[in-house]
This record gives structure tokens, C-alpha cells and sequence, in this order.
């Protein structure tokens, strides 16, 4: 597989090909992502991305925090699916901990979890429509992610940071009315999917510039560690809820869409299927939602109730030193994997028995998957650049964290 | 009277631009240069009575064959040329050539400058009446040249293609 | 008509002419924002005047006190020419554009049109096959790579594509016998059948010259599917990636300014110009053609704006292939099939 | 909160795929493994990494042929200071592992494994960035996330946290 292995950098002043610098601030790559060009005529020779530009140490950070103050720092990690973020976290957490968390919790972070994920797939699927010069798309995408969005800011108070699951459970029981406004979008989005793909999945401008462009087989996927849609797309049928479960995903029935193309077109239908994969989970945790309480009975670990509080001196006194002194998690490590909307979302937790994490390390999707990047564009147009960047769906703020 | 002074301002503004096409140094100006002596040439044109010929002079001289030279220029990424002195010969007989040169083509003009002499805007120069010269009059020569073009045309992509491209042709047949 | 009086109708012709174009320019871009504001679930400009009337002017107002950067390393003459030669051709054109019949105001009468040459179609043509320099000399000069592959994108785009667009057009010149646009108007006059105009674009098969204008127009203008030179999500912006303030807004005009020719010649070639009811009084006569002229141009600046909310954009390779593998051959065969059907009548 | 003790018993363990397939090739190789909280780890000697990955890889019965993730932790002043960690996923059999790999702090230094898996590229130039770890027979080891000419790296527990002084 040496011919995956990547160039050493780009020199300019060669003859025919010129540098271009594609990045970081251009209109197309997502947040501020460089692309070093080598292109002849449009035609690119050799391709170098440079990430880094929003680095901001989370990994660090996080080993300065108490356990549970790490729970807002993943939101901002992938800014478009928090939910998948704080699951990931918190299953980490309590894997370590060996908590065992409530039916209804479960439920409801799957369904919440699916809910980001439409989130997510909404702004990919826009952003990457405008790529290609659709601009209508987006604008019918931002419509119904504002019903998402309000639907999170319903539950946790929080339209994009949301931070609603904790460690043990969720933050609080949802709103009265939550379940009835979720089934109502549950209903209605199907056929707004059907609009995306009217003026999508047919158009034969769209076909044109999406099939057959910026394929990628499955073996170099897998040995560059492409996941999600990203490797689905090119024939790999695996999904981490469907066959690695987390968080009660063997209670529900869903299919996982392959494609074996491995081009632009493939990775589209792939999520645009998940879209309708997703509000399908959405229904069937509404129809089944368990009742109970969503936090675990771990008075060490989960804050009390606020009405608990104020009437219990335990829970009082629980929550003081919850908050200023965090919880102590038992020596170990535990390595985490969720399906985020963009792949395998892994968190890598280490403890040293103290109450701070020792390490927290993020296996970011977008990372691996960006290194498809180059293997997919070389030799390919300028123009396919562009739709290769919105087709493995990258958010900077995961990869440089 | 207008016609007049327009088409002597059009004359001196065509002669200025050719000019300047061969004093300027960088070669984006030259070939702008030549656009505006091919844009007063269609004045010219116009101001004679030949509208089909000025129409078609910008659409391809200027609209078509400048911008494929500017489109080189500009992928070639051309610079300033250097100045030299020349050659002592060029200077010694292309002087004296140019000017016996002028010399002849006015005495030529002065010469036949009552026979077939046309008043401004007054030249056959509906479509209509270039068709007939084209199809009728001169057809032979007409086709004869489309011929000539076509050969050359084909040269030029002979030339012009890669030798992957050649060899590739070759091997399907 | 002696010379003291034909320049100054001239001039006051000219003087309305580029008012009301420029106008027209300016609220075209109101239009695309506001229909496709609508076709995209939101209101486009509200906020200057009722229903944002008054964006237009903010808009100017806006561009004019912009600081206007020119950045180092840019080829000045040019850089500065560029966008002056993009307007001037994109504006010039309409010089030559009928909007109407004849305006009789007692013993003085002129044509709805600064001036009415016999050769009309070839002058537009060959004006706006001149723009192309605008943008490829922007795109050169700028000295940035983005503007260099949106020039050299443009000018092969627009010399590609203008082939397809003048023989799309020589079927209707075939039918009508003139280059001129007031004779190609007046050939469409009267109805067939009884009922349906004797626009050309239902006879002899020019609905196939329409579809080929109609595209190659689009590519032309630069405009969505065929905005490869600017298309942002690439390029950037494109030949106009480096400029900003009044240059820009050159550019911004120009384009649409251009949009506005194309449109007036598909009215004018195609969908039988000015022609329309006439009732009412002799005043009112004589300015329903004009009425009816803007009211095609408005249909189609309505479909430019209905496609660019529909459709994405053609990848380079892919708008090349289209036109010289099936714009151009369609004309072509379009072209030849008029000729033997005028030849057999 | 029930935690079943970890088990770091080899001959225990003989009967996970990954551990059969590393101890039946070098048992030197595997210098201890760990089963804890139903994830598998094996602490692999410093100069087989290349090796017995590639041989995880290749399995013919349980192939991990998936590399999930590379990451580092840094028990400072503890020796061997450093732990790279390499987390593999067996597609077809739905199965993780973990290898370990314990280098000293003095010039930490190991075999690339981009030359197995391609995908190691950015894992590995993320570990050099912010551990300061050299992978030999890297393509292209440069800095990733920080800037060329920064100073230090950030995640070593005696970074200075609050800048140098």
C-alpha cells in the first residue's frame, strides 16, 4: 500500500504545475482548512491538506478538569453533533465507573442522538449542495435544522452547545410537551427529505458532477481509516450501532445504507438514506420510551435533584462535593467508540484514580477521514476537489481539536 | 463632412494603435494594441458603407482571434521583453526599404486615385451584395481557400497533439 | 433631420437609455434577491424602503464609499481598465437594442431606440464577444491565482459558447432575411392559424434555436449553471477575487447589464419583440409596445433568477463537453434543416 | 458499581485471537497483557510494533484490519515514561485490541507503522506534534496542529501550562 503513503511536501517552482493555496479561508473548506495544490492547468497533481488552525487543546484542557466539567468541553469538539460527543464521553465515563444507566436515559439518548445526527447531515447536506452551486438546498436544510435546533433548545436549554447528556443519565427530565413536538417532526420530515432529493438525487447537473467522481476503493478506505458514510459509501457494510451496540442501539430496527461506488454520489446517497434511517429510530424511541428516572442511583457520581436538595441533607452534602471536588473514578482505561454522523467518534479515557482524567484522547472521525483526501483528488479537477471536501463531510473543530 | 472627420480620427487612432503595438515592451499591451487597431479598422469599415466586414472584423478579429492571444499570453505568463539595438544590418536596410516601400504604395494610390474612387459610405457593403461576391462571383476561390484553411487547421492539430495522444490513436486504429 | 438636431436627440436618447438601463440594473439585482429570497423560504431585502425598494441605492451608496483596495503586485493600467472595459461593452450594446415602434410627437418622429443600424444583431454580437476582455484582462491583471483560473476559465467559456449562441441565431436571420432587429420585429407581426403570433420561436423549428440561445446565454453571462468563472465555493470569486468597492461593483453591473441585453435579444429574435395588443388612445398606443417588450424581458430575467435557485453548477470539463459536443452540433443541425425548409418553400 | 478485577494473566488469556496470534509468533514480543473492563490489551516489546501489527493485520481468522485509533499518554517522572497505544477493530469479527507499546522519556523513539497501515500517517505526526515522539520511517514526520516553530509539546505533563518562565 505504499502508494497511499503520502508525498513529502509540495516545492514549488516546478514547470508546468503551479501552487495553489487553497485555504484557510476559502468559501469551501469548511472552516479553516489549507489545501496545498499542486495543480496543472485544473487538473490536480498532488494535494497536501494543513489542518491545525483551530487547534485549541481540548485534550489538554481536559486533563485539568473534574470529570464532569469535561462533559461542555465535547460539545465544542464537533460543533454539529454535541449529543454524539457527550455520549461518547459519558459512556466512557461510566464504563470506567461500571455505572449502570436507566432504561429511559438510554432511550432518550438514542433518540436525541439520532436527532443530531439529522442535525449534522442537514448542514452537510446544504453546505455540500452549495458547493456544487445548489443553493436552494441549503436554505431548505437550515429550515428544518432550525426545528431540530429548537427542539435541543427545548430539552437542554441550549440550541447547539447543549451538554444535556452527564455523566449517569441526562441533565433533566425532558419538557412536558417535548415528546409530542419530536413526533410532530418526526412526521413531518420525511417528505421534506423528498424535497432535498427532487431537486438533488435526479438532476442530472448533480449526477453529473457527483458519480463516478472522487471514488476511492474499499481497501484504501479501510487502511486509511476512512469510517462512517465515508467507508459505507465504498462498499464496507459496518456500522458501530448496528454491530458493535452501545447504549441500548440492539433495541431498535434500522437498516444500514451501503453503497459500493465509492464516489461523491455513493457517500450522498448514503446519508441522505441515513437521514431516513434516523427519524425512523427517532419513532420507534418515541413509540417504546420507557418510563423511570433518566439519571442513574449513584449519589457520588449524579448530581441530585434540585427539589432533593433543598429538602435532604445527603443530597446537600452529595452535591458540594460533587461540585468542588469532583468524583474519584477507579485506575484504568477505557477506549470508547460511538457512531458519530461522521464515523467512529472514540473517546480514550484514562484514569489514575484521582478525580480529574489523566488523559482524554479524542479519535477524531474527520482526521483519518480527511486523509482519504488526497487519494480521492489527485489526478481529478479542481472543481472535484470541492465535491470531495463536502462528500467526506468535515468539521474542523474535531479534527484539530 | 461628420463621416469625414470621424473617419480621419478612426485613420490616425488605427495608425497610433499599430504603433504602439511595436514600441511597447510587455506583450499584453502589444496585443491590446493590435485590438484597437482591429476595432478603428472596423470603424473604418463601418464609415465606408462596409457594415458585414466591420461587424465581422470585431467579431473575430477582436472578439475571437486577440482574445486567443491575450488567453496565451496571459497562460504563458509572458514579462517584459528586453530591449536590444537590433542588428546593424536592419537598421541599414530597413530603414531605406520602408520608406521606398511608402514611397511606392503612395505613388500607387496617387496614381489610380481617380479610377474607382468610392465616396465615403457608398461601398456595396450589405450582406446581400457580400454573398453574391462570395457565392457567385468568387466561389471558386472561395472554396479553394476553405480547403487551404482546413489543411492548415489539420496541421495545426497534428502539431499541436501530445505524442501519448498520436501514439494512442495510432494503437486503436 | 439636420445635424445640430439629430445630436441632441441623440444624446438625450442616450442619456434615457443608459438611466433607464442602469435603473434596470440595479433593480434586476432587487428582483433576483427577492425571488429567490422567496423561492428559498426567506423575504430577501425588507428593511431599506417598502419591500426593500430602496436596497438598490444602499447598495450604491455602499459600493461608492467602500475603501477601494488595490492590492501590491497587481498590473495597475490594466487591473484599473479592466472592470472599466467590462461596463462599457456590457452597456454599449443596448445602443443598437429597438424597445419599440415609432414615437410621433407631431411633426417629429424617432424610433424607441438610439440608433437603428442594418447590421444590428452583428454589432451586439460583436460588442459583447468584446466584453470578454473585461473579465479576461481582470483575471490576468490581478496577479492571483484564483482570478487567473476564473479569467482563463471565463474567456474559454465565453468564446466556446458564443459560436453556439451566433448560429442558434442565424436560423431566425434565415426566416427574416435582415440583420436588422427592427426588421426581425417586424417579420414577426401577425398571427398563424389564426391564433398563434408569428413569433419565431413557434415557426420552422426555432424553439430548438431558443433552447440553444437560452443556454449558451446563460453561459455568456456567467450565470448559474455556467458560473464556473466566479464560482465562489472554488474560485473564490473568481476574475473579480482581488477587486472591491466601485470595481467590484463595475463587474456586479456589467454582468447584469449583460443579463439585460441577452434578455432583450431573446425578446427581440424570438418571442416577436414588441409586438402585442394595441388599444386605447394614440398615446397609450404608441407606449404599449414598450410595455409589452419589458414584460418578455421580465419573463426572462425571471427564469435566469428561477434557475439559479434550481440548479448547481457544471464541473469545467463537463460545460466544455456540452457545448462543442451538443450545443454546437444542435445548432448546426438546426442551422442546415431552416435552410433546406426555406429552400424547399 | 461492580468492577470485575482486570486479569493480566497470559496463559489466561491465550485464548483471545490477537493475544494467540503475537504470543505464537514471538512470545518475547508480548511483554504483559491486560483484560480489563472487557477491553484487551497487550503490552507489545518497543521493536515488534511494526511487525506484530502487520500480523494482526493478516490474520486469516480474526483479521484486524481496521486501525481505529494511535494515541500516546505520558505518566510523568514515572519510568518508561511513555505509552503509545494503538487501538485495532476487527471489521468481520466485530472484536477491539489494544497494543501497547512503553518508551523511556530520554529520546522516545519507535517504528512507524504507516508502512502497515496508511492511516497511521496523521495519528503519528499528531503523537510527534504534541509528545514529542519520533516514529522512524515516517514519511513525512512534521509538525501537525502547532505551528512549525512552536516551542515544546503541549500535551508532556511537564509542559508548562502557563508558559515558560
Amino acid at each position: 500500500m505504499a502508494h497511499l503513503t503520502p508525498t513529502p511536501a509540495l516545492e514549488p517552482g516546478q514547470d508546468k504545475t503551479m501552487i495553489l493555496n487553497m485555504g484557510p479561508q476559502h468559501p469551501s473548506t469548511h472552516g479553516v482548512l489549507r489545501l496545498l495544490l499542486e495543480i496543472d492547468g485544473e487538473t490536480v497533481v498532488r494535494m497536501m491538506p494543513d489542518i491545525g488552525f483551530l487547534h485549541t487543546g481540548i485534550e489538554k484542557t481536559c486533563e485539568a478538569k473534574f470529570y464532569h466539567q469535561v462533559v461542555p468541553l465535547t460539545d465544542r469538539i464537533d460543533y454539529l453533533c454535541p449529543m454524539t460527543n457527550n455520549l461518547c464521553y459519558a459512556l466512557a465515563v461510566e464504563k470506567l465507573l461500571g455505572l449502570e444507566i436507566p432504561p429511559k436515559a438510554q432511550w432518550l439518548r438514542v433518540m436525541l442522538n439520532e436527532l443530531t445526527r439529522i442535525n449534522s447531515h442537514l448542514v452537510w447536506l446544504g453546505t455540500h449542495a452549495m458547493d456544487i452551486g445548489a443553493m436552494t438546498v441549503f436554505l431548505y436544510c437550515f429550515r428544518e435544522r432550525e426545528d431540530v435546533l429548537r427542539l435541543f433548545e427545548a430539552v437542554s436549554g441550549q440550541r447547539m452547545m447543549t451538554s444535556y447528556f452527564r455523566i449517569g443519565g441526562v441533565a433533566l427530565e425532558p419538557p412536558l410537551d417535548f415528546f409530542d413536538r419530536v413526533r410532530k417532526f418526526a412526521d413531518a420530515f420525511p417528505s421534506k427529505v423528498d424535497e432535498y432529493e427532487g431537486l438533488l438525487t435526479g438532476n442530472p447537473i448533480w449526477v453529473m458532477r457527483t458519480k463516478g467522481v472522487a471514488t476511492i476503493s474499499a481497501e484504501d478506505a479501510l487502511a486509511l481509516g476512512a469510517s462512517g458514510p465515508t467507508l459505507r459509501g465504498s462498499g464496507v457494510d459496518f456500522d458501530l450501532r448496528r454491530d458493535m451496540p452501545y447504549s441500548g442501539y440492539e433495541n431498535f430496527k434500522f437498516k444500514v445504507p451501503v453503497r459500493q461506488d465509492g464516489d461523491v454520489f455513493a457517500r450522498y446517497m448514503c446519508r441522505v438514506a441515513e437521514l431516513r434511517e434516523s427519524i425512523g429510530i427517532v419513532k420507534q424511541a418515541l413509540d417504546g420510551m420507557p418510563s423511570g428516572p433518566v439519571k442513574a442511583n449513584a449519589p457520588k457520581v449524579v448530581l441530585p435533584d434540585r427539589e432533593k436538595m433543598k429538602t435532604e441533607m445527603e443530597a446537600l452534602i452529595y452535591h458540594f462535593k460533587i461540585v468542588t471536588e469532583g468524583f474519584a473514578v477507579p485506575e484504568g482505561e477505557v477506549y470508547q467508540a460511538v457512531e458519530s454522523p461522521r464515523g467512529e467518534m472514540g473517546y480514550y479515557v484514562v484514569s489514575d484514580g484521582s478525580a480529574k482524567p489523566y488523559r482524554v484522547h479524542m479519535r477524531s472521525a474527520c482526521l483519518a477521514n480527511m486523509q482519504t483526501l488526497p487519494k480521492m483528488c489527485e489526478g481529478r479537477l479542481l472543481a472535484d476537489v470541492v465535491a470531495a471536501i463536502g462528500s467526506i463531510d468535515i468539521v474542523l473543530g474535531e479534527i484539530d481539536r | 463632412m461628420l463621416h469625414l472627420i470621424l473617419f480621419s480620427v478612426f485613420g490616425l487612432v488605427c495608425v497610433a494603435g499599430a504603433v504602439n503595438l511595436l514600441l511597447q515592451r510587455h506583450p499584453i499591451n502589444s496585443a491590446l494594441s493590435l485590438v484597437v487597431v482591429m476595432g478603428s479598422l472596423a470603424v473604418e469599415f463601418l464609415l465606408l458603407g462596409a457594415e458585414f466586414v466591420a461587424a465581422i472584423q470585431v467579431i473575430v478579429y477582436a472578439g475571437a482571434v486577440m482574445v486567443l492571444f491575450v488567453f496565451v499570453i496571459m497562460l504563458l505568463n509572458a514579462g517584459v521583453e528586453e530591449q536590444t539595438s537590433g542588428s546593424r544590418v536592419a537598421w541599414l536596410l530597413g530603414i531605406p526599404a520602408v520608406l521606398a516601400g511608402m514611397v511606392i504604395v503612395c505613388w500607387a494610390l496617387l496614381e489610380r486615385s481617380d479610377a474607382g474612387r468610392a465616396a465615403i459610405g457608398a461601398l456595396p457593403g450589405h450582406p446581400a451584395d457580400i454573398a453574391q461576391l462570395l457565392f457567385h462571383q468568387f466561389l471558386l476561390p472561395f472554396e479553394v481557400t476553405s480547403i487551404l484553411v482546413l489543411i492548415a487547421i489539420m496541421g495545426a492539430v497534428v502539431l499541436a497533439a501530445r505524442p501519448e495522444s498520436v501514439e494512442r490513436t495510432k494503437k486503436e486504429g | 433631420m439636420n445635424i445640430t438636431t439629430f445630436i441632441i436627440v441623440s444624446v438625450i436618447k442616450t442619456a434615457l437609455v443608459l438611466f433607464v438601463l442602469l435603473t434596470a440594473v440595479a433593480y434586476t439585482v432587487w428582483l433576483e434577491r427577492k425571488v429567490v429570497g422567496h423561492m428559498q423560504n426567506r423575504w430577501g431585502p425588507t428593511r431599506v424602503g417598502p419591500f426593500g425598494l430602496l436596497q438598490p441605492a444602499a447598495d450604491g451608496v455602499k459600493f461608492l464609499f467602500k475603501e477601494d483596495l488595490t492590492p501590491p503586485h497587481v498590473f495597475k493600467p490594466l487591473y484599473i481598465a479592466a472592470p472599466m472595459i467590462a461596463v462599457i461593452f456590457a452597456v454599449t450594446s443596448i445602443a443598437v437594442i429597438p424597445f419599440g415602434n415609432w414615437l410621433n410627437v407631431g411633426n417629429f418622429h424617432t424610433p424607441f431606440q438610439i440608433t437603428d443600424v442594418n447590421i444590428g444583431l452583428l454589432v451586439v454580437l460583436g460588442i459583447t464577444s468584446l466584453g470578454v476582455y473585461g473579465v479576461a484582462l481582470s483575471g490576468w491583471s490581478s496577479n492571483s491565482k484564483y482570478s487567473l483560473l476564473g479569467g482563463l476559465r471565463a474567456s474559454a467559456q465565453m468564446v466556446s459558447y458564443e459560436i453556439a449562441l451566433g448560429l442558434s441565431l442565424v436560423g431566425v436571420l434565415i426566416l427574416a432575411g435582415t440583420f436588422s432587429l427592427r426588421g426581425i420585429v417586424e417579420a414577426q407581426a401577425g398571427h398563424f392559424w389564426g391564433f398563434i403570433p408569428n413569433w419565431f420561436i413557434f415557426r420552422g423549428g426555432q424553439i430548438v434555436a431558443f433552447f440553444i440561445y437560452l443556454t449558451a446565454a446563460y453561459a455568456e453571462t456567467n450565470r448559474i449553471p455556467f458560473d464556473l468563472p466566479e464560482a465562489e465555493t472554488e474560485l473564490v470569486a473568481g476574475y473579480h477575487t482581488e477587486y472591491s468597492a466601485m470595481k467590484f461593483a463595475m463587474f456586479f453591473m456589467a454582468e447584469y447589464a449583460n443579463m439585460i441585453t441577452v434578455a432583450c435579444l431573446a425578446s427581440l429574435l424570438f418571442l416577436g419583440g414588441w409586438g402585442g395588443p394595441l388599444f386605447g388612445p394614440s398615446w397609450l398606443q404608441q407606449l404599449l409596445p414598450l410595455v409589452w417588450f419589458v414584460l418578455r424581458v421580465f419573463v426572462f430575467l425571471f427564469i435566469y433568477i428561477w434557475v439559479r435557485g434550481t440548479l448547481p453548477r457544471f464541473r469545467y470539463d463537463q460545460l466544455m463537453a456540452f457545448g462543442w459536443k451538443f450545443l454546437l452540433p444542435l445548432a448546426i443541425a438546426n442551422l442546415m434543416v431552416t435552410a433546406i425548409v426555406v429552400v424547399l418553400k | 458499581m461492580a468492577l470485575a478485577p482486570a486479569v493480566t494473566d497470559i496463559e489466561q488469556l491465550k485464548g483471545h485471537p490477537a493475544v494467540a496470534r503475537v504470543a505464537g509468533w514471538n512470545p518475547r514480543a508480548v511483554e504483559g497483557v491486560k483484560f480489563d473492563r472487557d477491553e484487551m490489551t497487550i503490552y507489545v516489546e518497543r521493536s515488534a510494533i511494526r511487525q506484530a501489527s502487520a500480523l494482526l493485520r493478516d490474520d486469516p481468522t480474526c483479521p484486524f484490519n481496521y486501525l481505529s485509533d494511535i494515541t500516546c499518554v505520558d505518566w510523568h517522572p514515572s519510568e518508561p515514561r511513555f505509552e503509545v497505544i494503538y487501538h485495532l477493530l476487527s471489521i468481520p469479527n466485530k472484536e477491539r485490541v489494544r497494543l501497547k507499546v512503553k518508551l523511556s522519556g530520554e529520546t522516545p523513539a519507535l517504528d512507524s507503522i504507516t508502512s502497515v497501515w496508511p492511516g497511521a500517517n496523521y495519528f503519528e505526526r499528531e503523537i510527534f506534534d504534541l509528545f514529542g515522539i519520533r516514529f522512524n520511517g515516517h514519511p513525512y514526520l512534521r509538525r501537525i496542529l502547532m505551528p512549525e516553530n512552536w516551542e515544546g509539546h503541549p500535551l508532556r505533563k511537564d509542559y508548562p501550562v502557563e508558559g515558560y518562565r
